[in-house]
């Protein structure tokens, strides 16, 4: 059957986490010579529709790109045991689903101390896209790294708003992060879906570096961002798809370990990045890979131990 | 809040404004001229979608603001036969066209550029850049004044300075030119216009016209000053905004300006803060992205000034003994 | 004398509009490189070719029947309710809160709970704005419209400030109690040996519109409340000289209409989410426009229209999925129809009176 | 063309103009020749076609068919430009000014001699105080439109069309709305017009008008010019007979009325409109059963608003009795559905805008007002069938063409129209009948019908309040004329002993030094 792939209102490209699944399904399809079926969705309320039509379709594996699918997903799953579900950054507790979550506050960290240490103000930011426990999970790892390589650093952090409409934001991106650049930062991490294609924009038009999220976004402004947080879910969307109907289900952690994140260096970066940051960063990801280093995770008890 | 902060929401109301400026003043002549226009959106959206489409095909930006205003006055031009030439409803033809908008932008920008209904995102020449006015960089250092000229006044892009100037303008056309009479006349009482032997439709056509072209330099701002692209419904209500201005503005130029810009102010702010903490009051974000409508729907009731419309506004113009 | 027979007005000119709205989507999906009637082939498989499809055809069919009538019922007062989206929205928090906080334990007594909020919340959200137009002469149209975007906003704080349940990162509300679940088209029609999908969102409610269908009907045409809301729609003076009372109907004119707005919220909230989500609208308060103009503001003309544009949202849906012609189409035919239906009238009719009375004076 | 020829053309030459509107033939085939420096008077009934054929003439209609000469040159007239530039202005019946403009500015719009306003409006300037002192027409030029009096409001109409340098100068009606001494400094104005050698045509439905002004008369009837006769070789009566087709009776035949009970009781009434401005100045007055109250005055007096506020349309400060009764003059039960119940009818003055819903088929028009009816009920719904029945009795007998229920209102001539709107109101037999304008734009026949039935009413016993601003209708039909002047009534007349000349005087606000004559002329009578 052929597998089917739903991504959230930010939209296919939106050049981070949506676009990273697409660019798996990509991967998956030329590598198989293989179809698949996609939507974009328009509103809130398809949802559940959407994974409704695909299930009726055959459609098997299904993907979600987003948390946003869990409540729907859970209307939908046991109506359709033979199809197999997989949700990405959401826990959903269903014979028939796989739940994909990463430990973005480890990649977090990564650029978090790279922020830091590239930047000469003290200062560095976060742009958050819509105010959820996700986002947040990703500005305390970024705070825990920019401590770790500058105890003294400041890091100045805005989230874009409450909604699903805070992922498709880039003018409110923008104005965040000119505000931050008033404030003293130099450096600024987004994790804003498309939203953060304005961060990146005001940042590489301030003259001071953006970091990515989700997607390699070096090439988005070659030399004007330090680096991008990979969150490989076009990893995940390509085992997805390769299992098929074998999808293993339950839950699947994907972390610096098992090389379900990461910080990107291409040749978009390599100038900006000096042998010594690259070191303690690798020697930090070592670390948190072997367990000797814990970055602590706000989603476990909703809060940060550092500001 | 410090000195700085304030100078930058200012300089971030200033870049918000812009768009509302323009399509508020567009508005004004569409409608000092009768024609009611509830489609200021859906003509921003198709000019800020064919602006950077165009800008972002031929790299040149201003080749970008001539299609953005081209695709506006097409728009205009469609509700100019339905509430002139036709002499249909011009709300309902305003609705229209806001579909239309934002329908045909999103068809049109998937299959032309396969990326989900935006286009994709420009760089160098198919932008607006900042300018940097003359001396912004020596006054740098001068206190007060130096942020204030180098940061608030200096470094928008041409358009931003073009919106500001179009006020006076604007003003200038409207009271001291036989245009400006004739086109004011012909929203209070068409027939006075037609009586005295002067076209009605031509006057209107050309007010309804120089609408779509400001609303269409407001579209091509957004989509490729503000922003570096065209993203699906990316006005995201700026044209009502405006229309509310109008409202607020009271039809007048120098008025609309003021409006715009408390208007853009309060949009700077809901961006800048997600809860607005006023000594105790915390003012959620919803509440700042909302006054501009509570404040119009306020001012509509009389309780505070009174916004009449031009007398004529509205109606088609149908002769009459 | 009347200009055109009356079945040309009633049903001629709206078709020739929908013929003309039609071509020219044709024509666009030409220009992006489709195949319009490969489009047309599979929309209607969609939408009518399955139970399933019938199932979605027919709950985007309730919703479109109730911002429908209630944009007509306004119109017949000469007012021109664009609000509808809002007043849906607010529908849709009267029901959550019925679902949510009162005991409901079966469905029988939920619907009309439910119903009644729904109403009740769609039609004060049309208050405000009926009370400026009656009372301080506020034009309708542009109170409504802000009306729109406030209703957005505050169902935006209180999704995520108030009703969001705690841990839920979605701003929207619980789910709604098993109790207050409404039966399908699949279960209502089960017990009578007839197999309807059980995926498809059509519920109870869809005969809930067509009462209220025939319940507008009676009501401007049969009662003496609709005989003054039709006869002020046509002349305020002559309402005055008659002891109808202009406040009044202005004021009960836009609550129904914005009750029936709001009753939309049924189906989609009660009936389909079983939750209120953010912009659980989808619009439908807007199409509610076009479907009135198409069905000449007459209860049963917005039920075909509702039908057929309920076809076009469920097609359009299944075009997105299938084909790469965006979803937005449908909202391209939408701003078509209401073009030539509304805002074109003249220009579709001159041509039209001018033939027949070019017969009449051969004949 | 040559000097001498130019001097015997006519100014004006109309051959053959015809035009239609959809079904309605306004104009057929007319001809007409106004020789120059001289005043061209038009009659005819309402809806004759007399404004079609100026409109036309002033290119703001397009004739179907026919040709204009101007000044012996064949002209065409595509649109209003290329009449200014043939040196013709028109005053339009409703004025096209632009009301919150000043004077100047209204002046001078369309007629700017550049792109910039200044340098128009400084000569402007200059040319209307030359012509304020040529002709008689002051007018403050920085004055707000709105603020004027209609007359000056008029005068810059005429203003608009001197500056424009017009030679042909039309008037559509322009005495309806002014009083009688502003009616006299408009003839005077028109004097001097034609004494500058100006043409001027003038249309106007009263006799009196054309007999004292005019060098030439024009009749129209229904869309035709049935005469064009020397003034001064005519009379009114032969000119009335002209503009109707047939002999007209002035008088209609009643019996002397035999008065009862006071029935209605008004005192010290007050109306303020909503922008401000009093309407009715405390009026007085008391109708008794069996008796015709008549109103005359120039239309804008008050007229109207004192039937709005008796018919329940309209809140008012004073007092009104019905019966005895007083009745709430604002607030819940001063509506007009509540005055019903109590046995008042009113028949509006202006029945498209008020007395009928022209889209309703006659079945619905028939309760209008009335729908609240217990018999038009049936439980929740409305009796339709018995709305219909009724509605078929009534056309029956107040002879309604055609008398098919299902037709819409608007589908009836305007005679048939008022008919309708006359019988459901007499027919539910009330104690007081307020009645505006009863034949306005009705063909003779009807006028009749319509006449016989209000002065059956009458005997019946009831009150009736007629309003008018025919005075050969008040004349005819009341027992009593009241003469309303800027808000005020400005005395009572037995109609057996006044005369048009006092009523004139009157509705111009002049009493005081009439009263002794007119109390000698009633000694005399
Ligand atoms: N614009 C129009 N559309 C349709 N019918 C019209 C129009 N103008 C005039 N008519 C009709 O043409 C006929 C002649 O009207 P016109 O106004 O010329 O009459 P009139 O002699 O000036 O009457 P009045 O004395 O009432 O001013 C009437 O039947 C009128 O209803
Ligand atoms: N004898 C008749 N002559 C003309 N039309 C008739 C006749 N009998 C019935 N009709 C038509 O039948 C219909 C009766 O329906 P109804 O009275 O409810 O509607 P209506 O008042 O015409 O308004 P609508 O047409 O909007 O429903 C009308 O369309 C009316 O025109
Ligand atoms: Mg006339
Ligand atoms: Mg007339």
């Amino acid at each position: 059957a052929e597998p089917a792939l739903i991504y959230d209102l930010g939209g296919k490209f939106d050049k981070s986490f949506n676009e990273a699944a697409h660019t798996g399904a990509q991967k998956w399809a030329e590598e198989t010579g293989e179809t698949y079926r996609e939507i974009e969705l328009q509103s809130e309320a398809q949802r559940e529709q959407a994974l409704r039509r695909f299930a009726e379709a055959g459609a098997n594996p299904i993907v979600m790109a987003g948390f946003a699918f869990g409540s729907a997903l859970d209307e939908v799953a046991d109506d359709y045991p033979d199809t197999k579900f997989a949700i990405i950054d959401m826990v959903t507790d269903k014979p028939n689903v796989r739940s994909v979550v990463f430990n973005e506050h480890e990649g977090s960290y990564l650029v978090g101390m790279l922020a830091a240490m590239k930047s000469e103000s003290g200062t560095v930011g976060f742009v958050g896209g819509m105010d959820i426990p996700l986002i947040r999970k990703f500005a305390c790892g970024y705070v825990q790294g920019a401590k770790a390589a500058n105890p003294d650093a400041t890091v100045i952090q805005n989230m874009t708003g409450t909604t699903p409409a805070a992922w498709g934001d880039p003018v409110k991106g923008a104005e965040l992060t000119k505000a931050q650049i008033s404030q003293g930062a130099d450096v600024v991490y987004h994790a804003a879906g498309g939203t953060g294609v304005g961060v990146l924009q005001a940042a590489a038009d301030e003259g001071i570096l953006g970091i990515g999220v989700d997607s390699n976004q070096n090439y988005m402004h070659p030399g004007k961002v330090l680096t991008s947080m990979l969150k490989r879910v076009d990893n995940a969307v390509y085992e997805a798809f390769s299992a098929g109907t074998d999808l293993e289900t339950g839950i699947q952690v994907m972390g610096i370990a098992n090389g379900g994140i990461g910080y990107a260096i291409d040749e978009n970066n390599e100038a900006l990045i000096t042998a010594e940051m690259k070191a303690a960063v690798d020697e930090a990801a070592a670390k948190i890979a072997s367990g000797e280093l814990v970055v602590h995770d706000y989603m476990a008890d909703s809060t940060c131990p550092v500001e | 809040m410090d000195f700085l902060t304030l100078i930058q929401i200012l300089d971030s109301t200033i870049r918000l404004a812009t768009p509302l400026l323009l399509a508020c003043l567009a508005g004004l002549y569409s409608e000092r001229a009768g024609v009611f226009d509830i489609g200021l959106e859906g003509k921003m959206l198709a000019a800020a979608f064919l602006s950077a489409a165009v800008a972002y095909v031929t790299g040149s930006v201003w080749l970008g603001l001539l299609a953005g205003i081209g695709a506006s006055m097409l728009l205009a031009l469609v509700h100019g036969l339905a509430s002139i030439t036709f002499r249909g409803n011009q709300l309902i033809s305003g609705v229209a066209i806001n579909f239309l908008a934002a329908g045909l932008t999103v068809l049109v920008a998937q299959s032309w550029f396969q990326q989900g209904g935006r286009t994709p995102s420009l760089m160098g020449g198919a932008r607006f850049e900042p300018i940097t006015l003359p001396f912004a960089d020596a006054l740098s250092g001068v206190p007060f004044l130096g942020p204030i000229y180098g940061d608030l006044v200096s470094g928008h892009s041409v358009l931003v300075y073009m919106a500001f100037a179009l006020v006076p303008i604007t003003w200038w056309i409207l009271f001291r030119t036989r245009f400006g009479l004739r086109l004011r006349a012909v929203g209070e009482n068409p027939a006075a216009v037609d009586t005295a032997g002067v076209s009605v439709t031509r006057l209107r056509y050309a007010a309804v016209l120089i609408c779509g072209v400001l609303c269409g330099v407001a579209g091509a701002y957004l989509a490729t000053g503000l922003q570096a692209g065209f993203v699906k419904d990316m006005t995201a209500g700026r044209g009502f905004i405006a229309l509310a201005a109008l409202i607020f503005a009271k039809w007048r130029p120098w008025n609309a300006l003021w409006a715009c810009l408390l208007f853009g102010l309060l949009q700077a702010v809901a961006l800048r803060y997600q809860n607005l903490d006023l000594g105790g009051i915390v003012i959620p974000v919803q509440v700042m992205d909302v006054l501009p409508y509570i404040l119009t729907v306020i001012f509509l009731a009389g309780f505070v000034g009174k916004a009449i419309p031009p007398r004529a506004g509205g109606e088609p113009y149908v002769k009459e003994r | 004398m009347d200009k055109m027979p009356r079945w040309a007005d009633v049903f001629l000119i709206p078709l020739i509009s929908l013929l003309l709205a039609a071509g020219l989507s044709a024509l666009v999906i030409l220009a992006i490189g489709e195949n319009p009637w490969a489009a047309v082939k599979m929309m209607v498989s969609g939408a009518l070719g399955s139970t399933y499809g019938w199932g979605y055809t027919l709950y985007y069919t309730t919703n479109f029947i109730f911002t429908g009538l209630a944009v007509a019922v306004a119109y017949h007062a000469r007012l021109f309710n664009i609000g509808g989206e809002g007043q849906a929205m607010l529908g849709g928090l009267g029901v959550a809160l019925a679902c949510l906080y009162l005991p409901l334990p079966h469905w029988l007594l939920a619907l009309p709970v439910a119903a009644i909020g729904a109403a009740l919340f769609g039609a004060a959200w049309a208050l405000i704005p009926a009370y400026l137009q009656a009372k301080r002469g506020s034009h309708i149209v542009i109170t409504t419209i802000m009306f729109n975007f406030i209703a957005a906003g505050l169902l935006n704080y209180l999704l995520v400030n108030l009703l969001r349940p705690v841990g839920s990162m979605d701003p929207a509300t619980d789910k709604f109690p098993e109790g207050t679940h409404l039966p399908t088209l699949h279960d209502l029609l089960a017990p009578i040996g007839i197999e309807f999908s059980k995926a498809a969102p059509a519920n109870v409610t869809f005969v809930v519109a067509l009462l209220a269908c025939l319940a507008v009907w009676l009501l401007l045409w049969r009662t003496r409340l609709g005989y003054e809301i039709r006869a002020f729609g046509h002349s305020e003076p002559a309402a005055v000289y008659a002891g109808i009372n202009p406040v009044k109907i202005t004021m009960i004119a836009m609550l129904i209409s914005g009750g029936l707005a709001g009753l939309m919220a049924v189906n989609n909230v009660m009936g389909e989410a079983e939750r209120l989500v953010l912009n659980a609208v989808e619009g439908a308060g807007f199409i509610g426009i076009a479907v009135a103009l198409m069905g000449r503001n007459h209860p049963f003309g917005v039920l075909i229209a509702a039908l057929l544009f309920g076809f076009l949202y469920q097609g359009g849906a299944e075009l997105a999925l299938w084909t790469s012609i965006p979803r937005e189409l449908i909202v391209v035919i939408q701003a078509l129809v209401i073009l030539f239906t509304g805002a074109l009238d003249h220009m579709v009719r001159m041509p039209l009176e001018r033939i027949f009375l070019s017969l009449r004076k051969g004949a | 063309m040559a000097a001498p020829d130019a001097a015997k053309a006519p100014a004006i030459e109309l051959r053959g103009i015809s035009k239609s509107f959809g079904p309605v033939q306004a104009n057929k085939d007319i001809s007409i020749r106004v020789m120059p420096g001289t005043i061209h008077g038009i009659i005819g009934e309402n809806g004759a076609g007399k404004s079609t054929l100026m409109s036309i003439l002033y290119g703001f209609y397009k004739a179907d068919s026919g040709e204009v000469f101007i000044n012996g040159t064949k002209t065409n007239i595509t649109d209003s430009q290329a009449a200014i530039a043939a040196g013709i202005g028109m005053v339009f019946q409703h004025f096209k000014l632009v009301p919150n403009f000043t004077v100047l500015e209204n002046v001078i719009l369309g007629a700017e001699d550049g792109a910039l306003l200044r340098p128009s409006l400084a000569k402007a300037r200059k040319e209307l105080t030359a012509l304020a002192k040529e002709y008689e027409l002051n007018v403050d030029p920085d004055s707000v439109v709105e603020d004027l009096s209609v007359g000056h409001q008029q005068r810059v109409e005429i203003l608009k069309a001197l500056y424009r340098r017009a030679e042909i100068l039309i008037l559509d009606e322009p005495t309806g709305v002014l009083t009688p001494a502003e009616a006299d400094h408009l003839f005077r104005i028109l004097e001097n017009l034609r004494r500058e050698g100006k043409t001027i045509i003038l249309i106007t439905h009263k006799l009196r008008e054309i007999m004292e002004i005019t060098d030439t008369v024009s009749v129209m009837r229904r869309g035709e010019m049935t005469a064009t006769v020397k003034t001064a070789e005519t009379s009114p009566e032969h000119l009335a007979e002209l503009m109707v087709g047939r002999k007209v009776l002035l008088r209609v035949d009643k019996v002397p009325a035999a008065p009862g009970a006071q029935i209605l009781e008004v005192e010290n009434l007050q109306v303020v409109d909503s922008s401000g401005v009093q309407r009715l100045k405390g009026i007085d007055l008391d109708i008794r059963a069996g008796e015709i109250l008549g109103i005359a005055g120039v239309a804008g007096n008050g007229q109207s608003e004192l039937l709005e506020v008796l018919g329940g349309m309209r809140e008012a400060k004073g007092s009104i009795r019905l019966n005895g009764q007083p009745l709430p003059l604002s607030g819940a039960g001063a509506d007009a559905s509540a005055r019903r119940q109590l046995g008042i009818a009113h028949v509006p003055e202006d029945r498209h805008r008020e007395g009928l819903i022209l889209d309703f088929h006659a079945w619905e028009n028939v309760a209008f007002g009335y729908h609240r009816d217990e018999k038009y009920q049936r439980g929740l719904f409305m009796d339709n069938d018995a709305l219909r029945q009724d509605t078929q009795a009534k056309m029956a007998k107040f002879d309604v063409r055609p008398p098919d229920c299902w037709l819409s209102a608007k589908s009836f001539s305007g005679g048939n129209q008022q008919k309708i709107v006359v019988a459901r109101e007499i027919e539910r037999n009330p104690d007081l009948l307020l009645i505006g304008q009863p034949t306005r734009g009705v063909d003779i026949g009807a006028i009749e019908f319509i006449h016989e039935q209000i002065i059956a009413l009458r005997d019946q016993g009831k009150a009736i309040l007629l309003v008018s601003v025919e005075l050969d209708e008040i004349f005819a039909l009341s027992d009593r004329i009241a003469v309303m002047f800027d808000g005020q009534i400005m005395g009572f007349r037995d109609p057996a002993t006044t005369d048009e000349k006092e009523l004139g005087l009157m509705m111009a606000g002049i009493t005081d030094t009439r009263d002794p004559v007119s109390q000698e002329a009633s000694q005399h009578g």
